[in-house]
């Protein structure tokens, strides 16, 4: 032993995860959902991608001077998530500045990842819709063409509008709508790699997605249930959205509360709001409110009776 | 096989194969044995011995000075030459007997077997617990004739013998149940007996087959009158604790803040059982332990019988010493274990393992933000907030940490194992409680 | 019309709620000292607790009660507890001079060399946890700034030796920092008296401070023999100097074998 | 329905503080804590009701059948600041501990905007006793229900380490837009 | 004694009530949605801080402490309705846009502040020079935020439009949220400003 020993608190080993370990895992993850816009939405649709992480990566460098343009991943997970909620082709200042404000108000405002109250790609998002909604709501939805990648652009109401897509269409994702949430399937397919490798819980997508289902049977029965789950952003939004770790509870009970709450929001915007689409507001809203379910669901302690009220 | 378990828990790497097949060898005994006056937890003993005294092994050497708290025993023969502070394993200096040993390994006149279990009383197992110093030998060395006399309103009715040692690398226990079977199954009759308990549990982890089916053909053989069940446990960390293992075996979940025995359990580790056993067969006090020397630093591993006193650097010579990249010393598993500023340290009764890591186990990784991934919750088998706490401890808020509950936790290292923030969240647990207790103190 | 009725509106509304205010006044009457806010003014609102009580309001009101002295407030030395007095109606006290930390000690990591390599929390207090701290010196500044974080008036700041450093224009000798450090390396000292101090803390013997430590003190009394004004003792191996006694002449540090007995203010201290 | 409309819309599509900015001072000074944000929104309820309904029979009898409406800032205001002290003393006298509660956020209240923006807003959008006492108490939640969001926010977020120039008042303003932003979900659900 | 200089100046940075007190919060993020109506606001402001300024200090001395906050509330009240009657009179428009925060400069906290702790401790030109700077302070600070939300969020200054005809702008400035997020933001730079320009 040449060099001195090192003492440190015990646990003396660690799990290899890594908060860059896990980022990786969300990128892959949203990879088959990339692939599917790419492949519905042509090249327009990578181009925005990759403006939005490129723009989000060097935002977050240039705020934590920093060379290293990945970093932790968290930015580019950031980027690629807000690319998701826009259409397939807005203009590309459009993008950059979603990605500025995801990164710099959403987040670092907050002093970085960990820190931020509210899903910094939704904010992003946010954001832009009130300020140019021409650009990322209204008459943007691009019909997808398969294998199309340089196809023209022809735009068509978003089926939130219409209400007249079949089932099938909106599982497999031959719909217009935003990049990332056409396609349940491959958005199924990305969130079952997270939950092998235990990023997220099943009690925020499934209470969120159960609530839209039950209210939405009450908005016109079984299809119009399924119809609110595979239209529009839920299913985008209970799988990456919603379980955005730091922004969403860590207690159990807290998980559910939270996924009950984005889906009635978003139903009620649906139902009886003045835009056809309430995802972005529901989860920001249930962001704010994280911290106060998180201490009103402070789990039972190992062996505590719970004292009878 | 029904696999019961608690919620919760992790599943890191065992490491346990370089040393789960090498039986148990005595260690050569030292030149010199350096034996601390305090080896468990409550009051140290006094020295009942002078400089220039002659000891012989098993003689007592140090008086306890409270009821919490156990005799010390010579481990060899040989001369007291001095008395004073050294290194002990809590990081501290405590106060030590140096013996040198002549090497005869003379055998103490009160050694000798006492009458059978059949005819001894409860009390009389207490008193020889007592007067042979034993402790939980899993590490927390809590003195076993404390754990034998409950308060009189409260009657234990199950005795578990924890044979899980759910903490990476140690095999020692697993060496014992395989070659000491019988000794586990006489302790637990005798600690059955002396809190006049019904039932007896062997917990072990499924991934001790082997362990599991010896313990089991003991049990068959020899328990005679004696109501003893063998559960094997779903294999995870920290199954091995006290409350998860009860939690496992017998579904009772200890009240947070409470002992055992508010269950009607008593917990005992295999080790310990096996020197009850020796102590009542052999009349021999607890002055030698199964140590398991391993890790990626060491040349050889083993499983070692090695006297109490004995310096750590010692145990690693025998053991082929460290390879070059060495830079880390725990006592005790790489969970809980404590990790030592040198090797001149005595192994005590509570030492379980001496695990040498590498440069690749310590590599700082810088601390980042919480991303609040619930992981630690998760994992946590007290089922507290330890990401709160930590960061509420790190902001000094130490009420907060109170309320998201740090004086339930344990330490059993979950949560800092988990945190791919890499976030110390056991060290700043373990301030907060500090702090805590200095306030409630005041 | 509008004149008329606006006045007697307004007036009405003016009479009716200050009749009401005044009766209420008297009837619902609680009595409450105005010196203490008063006195709660004058101190410093820095909340730093060097009082021994909870903030500057609980002091304000202990003071006013007469149950703590009215120099209590350290920070706001001898001119708060002037200006309280005064308020008070009571005769000034004479307080004594102003007070600033002062660090005891001098290892650095080159002189003074770590035991082993501590990884873990950044903070002296929870590095003490671990086989007291990491470094060869049991008595040593461990550097990891838990004063600097301690101190209300950003008075203390990490050196580039990696020791703290006292700003003693902003050091109001308020203890908290001496308190916050768990080995009790910064001391409260009179800050004007010119003299010489020992920067070490170490109640080690002379062979254990050899090897842990190129500057700790010995106790090698050198400096006790050297002292014409019996100011230097050595107690528990470490020398001190008397700062009422010693009359800054210098004997004591070319007797020093270690070099290491300095001007008050000179030594980390910074201004 | 009509009742149901004002009271969602004074909670939540047209929030007090986050969209019509009022109380802003206070919701950015009260809210590091939410038990005392929650003291601040109750006793923010109940002077604001009482200030409301007192204000409105004022305006009605006193102010509207001479004509003297332009007095009304000044009439609402002297009413509103008495009224305040007259519940603070009568509180601290009859009740110490609603008082402890209570009370200390009293004196912020005369300064809060947001009463005698409401006793206005009432009487100048004439709504009825009736609507005057719900649309007050819906405004008091609403206000409330900021507060608290605000509140634990800021206690998770004394817990982590942002710069020194956003803690405090520039950074609950940005998570008030934020939240502001949140909250135009509910824009256009209900129509008054 | 700080001179007069110094009472006048500190209002203007050191202690603008805006970005270093806090003060009046509610009108700097209502009504900021233009240049025009910061200005506006600003000046409603600094008349009525002024007045009420010079009144209190002459009266400081004759009004005793127990009713002094509803005696100060009524002159402040006073000038407020003043100055919504003028506003009405002269600029109908703006006096439409700033609505209900005319009369709720009663409430503004700056105004309360200054009579509280200035104006009923000081004489007369004290009283008004401290008036001027907290006024104009005030006016700067709301003119800055009207300023950049109208810059980009509707690309003029004052009504001139400066961005050109192919600016989109950035809705979102002329929206509450807009007016928080800007504020904040602003705030923070300020802070870290004064930081560096070591003004504590």
């Amino acid at each position: 032993m040449d060099r001195k020993l090192v003492v440190s608190s015990s646990p003396h080993i660690k799990s290899p995860e890594t908060i860059r370990s896990i980022m990786i895992d969300v990128l892959v993850a949203l990879f088959p959902v990339a692939l599917m816009a790419v492949f519905l939405f042509g090249f327009r649709a990578l181009a925005t991608m990759i403006i939005a992480m490129v723009a989000a990566m060097a935002t977050e460098a240039i705020i934590l001077r920093r060379k290293n343009l990945f970093g932790d991943g968290s930015a580019a997970v950031t980027g690629l998530l807000l690319a998701m909620t826009l259409p397939p082709a807005p203009p590309w200042w459009v993008v950059v500045i979603g990605s500025v404000v995801a990164i710099g108000v959403g987040k670092h405002i907050y002093g970085g990842l960990g820190n931020n109250i509210f899903n910094p790609a939704l904010v992003g998002r946010a954001v832009l819709f009130v300020s140019w909604s021409t650009h990322v709501a209204g008459n943007v939805w691009i019909k997808p063409v398969p294998f199309g990648f340089t196809a023209d652009a022809v735009t068509q109401a978003s089926p939130l509008v219409t209400y007249d897509a079949s089932l099938g269409d909106l599982f497999i994702g031959t719909v217009s709508g935003a990049l990332g949430e056409t396609s349940a399937l491959a958005l199924i397919i990305g969130a079952i790699w997270l939950f092998y490798r235990g990023h997220i819980d099943w009690r925020i997508p499934g209470s969120f997605i159960g609530i839209v289902f039950i209210l939405g049977l009450f908005d016109g029965g079984l299809y119009m249930g399924l119809y609110h789950v595979l239209a529009g952003g839920v299913m985008l939004g209970a799988l990456f959205m919603a379980t955005d770790m730091v922004t969403s509870p860590v207690t159990p009970a807290g998980k559910l509360i939270f996924g009950l709450g984005c889906g009635i929001v978003t139903m009620a915007i649906r139902m009886f709001g003045g835009m056809p689409e309430g995802v972005t507001f529901g989860i920001l809203l249930m962001n704010g409110l994280t911290p106060l379910i998180d201490n009103m669901t402070l789990p039972k302690k190992f062996g505590e009776v719970k004292k009878s009220a | 096989m029904s696999e019961r378990t608690f919620v919760g828990g992790i599943h890191p790497g065992y490491f346990k194969e370089s040393t789960s097949g090498i039986p148990i060898a005595p260690a050569k005994a030292p030149s010199q044995v350096i034996i601390p006056l305090q080896q468990n937890i409550g009051a140290p003993c006094e020295a009942i011995v002078k400089v220039g005294d002659e000891v012989k092994m098993g003689q007592k050497i140090g008086e306890p000075k409270g009821f919490v708290s156990a005799p010390i025993h010579a481990s060899v023969s040989g001369k007291v030459s001095k008395i004073e502070p050294f290194n002990h394993p809590m990081g501290t200096q405590v106060l030590a007997v140096f013996i040198e040993n002549d090497g005869q390994d003379t055998p103490d006149e009160g050694m000798k077997p006492n009458k059978s279990l059949e005819e001894l009383t409860p009390e009389e197992i207490k008193a020889i617990s007592k007067e042979a110093g034993l402790v939980g030998m899993g590490g927390a060395t809590f003195p076993t004739h404390v754990k034998l006399s409950p308060p009189p309103e409260i009657q234990i009715d199950t005795v578990i013998i924890n044979g899980a040692e759910c903490e990476p690398f140690l095999t020692a226990d697993h060496r014992l149940m395989l070659e000491r079977a019988d000794d586990i199954v006489f302790g637990l009759q005798a600690f059955m007996k002396a809190l006049g308990a019904t039932r007896g549990i062997i917990g072990i982890e499924d991934n001790k087959p082997d362990a599991i089916s010896s313990v089991r053909k003991a049990v068959a053989e020899s328990s005679g009158d004696y109501n003893i069940e063998v559960h094997p446990l779903h294999t995870k960390y920290p199954q091995g604790a006290e409350k998860m293992l009860i939690k496992a075996t017998t579904g009772r979940e200890v009240p947070p803040g409470a002992l055992p025995m508010a269950v009607n359990v008593v917990n005992q580790n295999t080790g310990t059982a096996i020197a009850m056993a020796e102590a009542i067969k052999l009349g021999k006090p607890l002055y030698e332990r199964v140590v398991t020397v391993t890790g990626p630093g060491i040349k050889k591993p083993g499983n070692l019988l090695v006297r109490n006193g004995t310096l750590i650097r010692d145990i690693i010579e025998q053991c082929g010493g460290l390879t070059s990249d060495a830079r880390k010393l725990v006592l005790g598993g790489p969970m809980m274990g404590l990790a030592q500023p040198t090797d001149e340290i005595p192994a005590i009764k509570g030492t379980s393992g001496v695990l040498v890591l590498t440069e690749e186990f310590v590599k700082e990784q810088p601390i980042a933000s919480c991303i609040k991934c619930g992981k630690c919750v998760e994992v946590c088998p007290m089922n507290l907030l330890p990401s709160f706490i930590g960061a509420a401890s790190e902001k000094k808020v130490y009420d907060l940490a109170e309320k998201y509950g740090a004086m339930d936790c344990f330490e059993c290292g979950c949560c800092t194992y988990t945190c791919p923030a890499k976030r110390p969240l056991v060290q700043w647990i373990r301030i907060a409680k500090g702090a805590i207790a200095a306030s409630r103190k005041k | 019309m509008d004149l008329t009725m606006s006045i007697v509106i307004i007036g009405g509304l003016g009479v009716l709620f200050g009749g009401l205010l005044a009766y209420a006044a008297k009837r619902f009457a609680v009595e409450e000292d105005p010196r203490v806010e008063v006195v709660t003014d004058l101190l410093p609102g820095a909340n730093c607790g060097a009082c021994g009580l909870a903030g500057c309001s609980s002091a304000a009101e202990k003071i006013v009660a007469g149950e703590i002295p009215v120099d209590s407030c350290i920070p706001g030395g001898k001119k708060v507890a002037d200006s309280i007095c005064e308020v008070l109606g009571i005769e000034s006290v004479a307080s004594g001079g102003r007070k600033v930390a002062e660090i005891h000690c001098l290892g650095t990591k080159d002189v003074a060399p770590d035991k082993f390599d501590y990884q873990g929390v950044r903070d002296c207090k929870a590095a003490m946890m671990y086989s007291g701290g990491f470094k060869a010196c049991a008595y040593g500044c461990l550097g990891l700034g838990t004063c600097v974080e301690a101190c209300p008036f950003e008075a203390l700041s990490m050196g580039a030796n990696g020791l703290p450093q006292v700003d003693t224009e902003k050091c109001t000798g308020c203890g908290v920092c001496a308190k916050a450090c768990p080995r009790n390396v910064i001391h409260i000292e009179l800050a004007d008296r010119k003299a010489k101090y020992i920067p070490c803390n170490s109640k080690a013997s002379g062979k254990v401070v050899r090897q842990a430590c190129e500057v700790g003190c010995i106790g090698c009394r050198a400096c006790v023999k050297a002292c014409p004004n019996e100011a230097v003792t050595v107690e528990n191996n470490l020398a001190v100097i008397n700062r009422e006694k010693c009359t800054d002449c210098g004997k004591c540090v070319e007797a020093c074998k270690r070099g290491i007995i300095k001007d008050v203010g000179t030594v980390l201290v910074l201004k | 329905m009509h009742l149901l409309a004002i009271i969602f819309v004074a909670i939540l599509s047209n929030n007090i503080v986050l969209s019509q900015f009022l109380g802003i001072c206070p919701y950015l000074g009260v809210t590091k804590r939410i038990d005392t944000s929650v003291g601040m929104g109750m006793a923010v309820i109940f002077v604001m009701t009482m200030a409301a309904i007192v204000t409105w029979v004022l305006d009605l009898f006193l102010l509207q059948p001479f004509g003297l409406e332009f007095l009304r800032t000044i009439a609402f205001i002297l009413v509103i600041a008495g009224l305040v002290q007259l519940v603070e003393m009568i509180l601290k006298k009859t009740n110490p501990a609603l008082f402890r509660a209570l009370g200390i956020y009293l004196p912020l209240i005369t300064t809060n905007c947001t009463i005698l923006g409401v006793a206005l807003l009432n009487v100048q959008s004439g709504h009825n006793i009736i609507e005057t006492v719900v649309y007050s108490i819906a405004t008091g939640i609403g206000f409330t229900l900021a507060m608290v969001i605000m509140a634990g926010i800021r206690e998770r977020l004394e817990l982590v380490n942002m710069s020194n120039y956003l803690k405090g008042a520039a950074v609950t303003l940005v998570s008030a837009g934020i939240l502001s932003l949140a909250f135009m979900g509910f824009k256009g659900m209900v129509t008054l | 004694m700080s001179t007069l200089a110094q009472e006048f100046s500190k209002g203007l940075l050191k202690e603008n009530p805006t970005f270093r007190l806090l003060l009046g919060m509610c009108p700097t993020l209502a009504i900021t949605t233009s240049a025009f109506f910061g200005f506006g606001m600003g000046v409603s402001v600094f008349f009525v801080l002024l007045c009420s300024n010079i009144v209190i200090s002459v009266i400081r001395n004759f009004v005793p402490d127990k009713v002094r906050m509803p005696a100060y509330i009524l002159v402040i009240a006073t000038f407020v309705t003043i100055t919504d009657m003028v506003l009405n009179a002269f600029v109908p428009e703006l006096h439409k846009a700033l609505g209900i925060f005319i009369p709720l400069i009663v409430v503004n906290c700056i105004i309360m502040g200054r009579a509280e702790a200035f104006a009923r401790k000081n004489n007369v030109i004290r009283s008004i020079l401290d008036a001027l700077g907290m006024g104009v302070g005030v006016t700067m600070s709301l003119t800055l935020v009207g300023i950049i939300r109208e810059l980009f969020g509707a690309g003029s200054i004052f009504g001139y439009n400066i961005m050109g005809t192919a600016f989109e702008p950035m809705g979102v400035l002329a929206t509450p949220p807009g007016a928080f997020i800007t504020l904040g933001i602003l705030l923070g730079l300020f802070n870290y400003a004064f930081k560096r320009l070591g003004i504590e």
